[in-house]
């Protein structure tokens, strides 16, 4: 149970290792690993400066891991997202789940994506080919996706 | 608007909302007339075009009292922090 | 595009930054994971042995693979499997999916999951603390989760 | 059961079905009225024991033909090789 921000890159081989290693009591552990494409709805991306809040933004990641912990039985969790300009190819967010069976894994790892897609205040800025700066808008989809959690 | 105790509040905007008001935080004291999240918007839009531009489209803007998301009939009560914000983007 | 089927540990950073580094045209990458645990059906477990059909196993694992590439626009994906003794901590089982948006990179893992435990043909013995070894039965879940997926 | 033309068929055996049967693989010739998968596993069944134990329950055995999982009406045809295993548990 660990949330991170950072400017920092991450290593998701390490991150496995440290939460899931020689661990006897894991059967099922999943990783989810987001990264600056080069391309955004039809435009060519330059790079992307990613805005937080700070002390918010971790106490959101905090409460949307703990929010998974209540709903599935998760041996071990981790949340890093980075902040700050990235360039295309750069991983911006790391989310691992491990518990006794794949389908607890998938899920916690999809539902804390899908939360932290809708309530982490974190916004992403693009520089775009032609030299215009623009926020990102956010797309219908990641509400959707974020609704079809229902409260347990 | 229902009257509460007048205090100093500390604003925080991020994003677009940021930068069209031009700062990323300030201290106000608010009216008594303002107890709501929406009476501060508008309270906030009388502050100048800067203001009015970064809050025309209130329904988009999301709010965080003490670090927590809101409504925007949320009371403000004792909150020492309010956060303006667009919809989230991360991840 | 790649199965395998070894006896060796792997690697999942390693696979990971093989299949995903430095490309611009991925924005989402899920790894599963699957590991030994220490227990299995309120069993003690020393040891398993898995055990595969040479050249079939390979061969369910590419059609599951291409299937997979058939339902979601992946731009990477891996299946690697072992086989052998292995005890409690160690991994058995890595897929990986990588495509643009993580709805389909989260399905597409899942997908292969599920394909792989009920067509791939391995088997596990398991060595219980009393000494006994058992041939692990097949879970009725296992056979729900793949009838989910409906044809395309 | 069909006429089939009989010929030469490498079968294997794996997991207990391997166990049960003593053995990881054979070659046999099957008689001419084997024409599909459950003739075969009856015909099986004739040559002992071992047979008989490992195909005791035919309805949990899977078959595969020349790589490829087939049910029990499968036509046995040209095939070079048959496998039979019980369900599959990895991953």
């Amino acid at each position: 149970m660990t949330v991170r921000v950072q400017k920092e890159d991450f290593n998701v081989g390490d991150e496995l290792s440290r939460l899931c290693r020689d661990r006897t009591d894991i059967g099922a552990c999943v990783t989810f690993t987001g990264l600056v494409r080069n391309e955004n709805a039809n435009h060519t991306i330059l790079d992307m400066t990613l805005e937080h809040y700070p002390g918010m933004t971790e106490a959101e990641l905090e409460r949307i891991e703990a929010e998974a912990a209540t709903r599935w039985p998760l041996q071990a969790s981790l949340i890093v997202h980075r902040v700050g300009k990235l360039l295309p190819g750069e991983q911006i967010v790391l989310v691992i789940a491990a518990s006794l069976h794949r389908q607890a894994a998938f899920e916690a790892a999809q539902f804390m994506m899908d939360f932290l897609k809708s309530d982490a205040p974190l916004w992403k800025k693009e520089t775009r080919a032609d030299g215009e700066t623009e926020w990102v808008s956010c797309r219908d989809s990641d509400a959707a996706a974020k609704s079809r959690w229902k409260s347990p | 608007m229902k009257e509460t105790q007048q205090s100093a509040l500390h604003l925080l905007y991020f994003a677009w909302v940021r930068e069209k008001i031009g700062r990323a935080e300030e201290t106000v004291v608010a009216p008594h007339s303002v107890a709501t999240v929406a009476d501060l918007i508008a309270w906030l839009k009388t502050r100048g075009p800067e203001y009015e531009a970064a809050f025309a489209r209130a329904d988009v803007i999301r709010t965080a009292i003490d670090h927590v998301h809101v409504k925007s009939d949320a009371e403000i009560g004792a909150a020492r922090e309010v956060a303006f914000f667009p919809p989230v983007t991360g991840g």
